[in-house]
């Protein structure tokens, strides 16, 4: 699992890539907080998922906990690019009433 | 005879890919496609998953993984000798967990229950936890995904 | 704590790349060169292969498959309950076969021995055969292979 | 494992791809000797294991086994383009004593 962040025009991009389950959870939720804390200001987060090619309900619970975080500072999240195994949990788990799909 | 396999490992995170890849290698002989292999995979995990953060809550423990081939379906038992399930009934309901502050999102049994075609759970306090889940591969889906890959 | 396994299935020759499969996977975490990772494979092979087509000879069988990791190095160890070896010295000797007529080369002992850190072979008429082997990963290799691979 | 043939001016090549095990070897030993019967008149025959990506002792068993064959019309038989594991195996069971690496 890799984290990595980009800004562009006030949207932090975050990259998620390799295989999201709870094992390796435990560090890209580390690693993704830390992003959101350095870009404290930033208007909207986008959680980019097109790196990641294997995804359980270890990933709705990574979702779900950083848009808990971020809907304390009223900062919307939403979800780019899950292939079609992720889109298949994320949609069955409801996660896109939340956390929309663009 | 019927191929199977037998693997017991311990209860450690780091195994969660370990036993679900080794499933799927198990699987793959099967012909499934792509997307029936995913179901399996992440099944799997599930379970793997309950077995080291629920039953034995990170203490050592072991995790038996068996699967059996029949045709075109996987029989897949996964069990823990860990502190069992008070409330079966309760426990494979959407979205309940006990776990609500380690960001688990109580969804595990309903994707087991989801992606696979058949599941059955057997659980009592101090008595573990096991898992069946069969998944019968569409031969069809298993052709057109080969087609597909050349 | 080690990270260890325990794999058991059936003496079906189809099961050759999946035995040799997964103890490559248990080994990946220990970071081995592509090289060292090949030299495991080829000596579980051999291992594998003697259960299926020696200890059992096509009759019915179970083979098991443990391996643990220590820091570096891994342990595996591998065993029927077949029928055994009469002349364990004589066995592991270069191109010493008792299957001549099938293409056997004699060579999956010697194989093992070379490819492998460390061989014990353990085995008596009737009473099946274990194979212990040892691989030490050095750490050096790995970095470049990964460094190669970038 | 795939098997096939090809011939170029009186010699017959015949191309291994896959996986070289005594499970795969069965199947290779009768597409092999197929191609050899099928070209009996072939001056040599030279075993292409560019393809082959792991080949354990079966594979030293398979050659053994078609260079008999091959010695009893004289035909000579020589091996091109193992990956480094396969010519580990192949240098230390002395096969290209007898079926030279070309
Ligand atoms: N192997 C197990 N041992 C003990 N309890 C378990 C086990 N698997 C599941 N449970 C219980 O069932 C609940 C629901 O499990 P699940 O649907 O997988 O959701 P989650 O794992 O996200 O909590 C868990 O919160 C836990 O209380
Ligand atoms: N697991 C086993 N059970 C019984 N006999 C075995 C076993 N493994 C090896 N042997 C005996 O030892 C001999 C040498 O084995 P090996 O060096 O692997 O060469 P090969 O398998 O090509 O014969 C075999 O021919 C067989 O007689």
């Amino acid at each position: 699992m890799n984290v990595s962040g980009k800004t562009c025009s006030g949207t932090l991009y975050i990259f998620l890539s390799g295989e999201l389950d709870e094992y390796s959870a435990v560090r890209a939720r580390s690693e993704a907080d830390e992003l959101i804390r350095t870009h404290a200001g930033c208007s909207r987060v986008v959680f980019d998922l097109s790196g990641v090619h294997f995804m359980d309900s270890a990933g709705i619970g990574f979702l779900l906990g950083r848009y808990k975080q971020l809907s304390r500072s009223r900062t919307p999240a939403f979800i780019r690019s899950p292939d079609l195994a992720a889109d298949k949990i994320l949609t069955m788990s409801g996660v896109y009433s939340l956390i929309p799909k663009i | 005879m019927n191929n199977s396999m037998y693997l017991k490992i311990p209860a450690l995170s780091e195994n969660e890919p370990f036993a679900r890849d080794t499933v799927a290698a198990f699987c793959v002989r099967l012909n499934p496609s792509l997307d029936e292999l995913s179901d399996v995979k992440t099944a799997v995990s599930e379970a793997v998953t309950n077995c080291i953060v629920h039953a034995y809550a990170g203490r050592e423990g072991e995790i038996e993984i068996s699967c059996e081939a029949e045709g075109d379906t996987v029989h897949i038992r996964i069990s823990d000798s860990g502190k069992g399930i008070e409330d079966v009934v309760r426990a494979v309901e959407p979205f309940f967990t006990t776990l609500e502050e380690e960001e688990r999102s109580g969804m595990g049994f309903t994707i087991m229950q989801t992606f696979m075609t058949s599941f059955r759970l057997q659980s009592a306090p101090g008595q573990g936890t096991t898992v069946y889940m069969s998944k019968k591969f569409s031969v069809q889906d298993a052709e057109r995904a080969r087609a597909d890959a050349v």
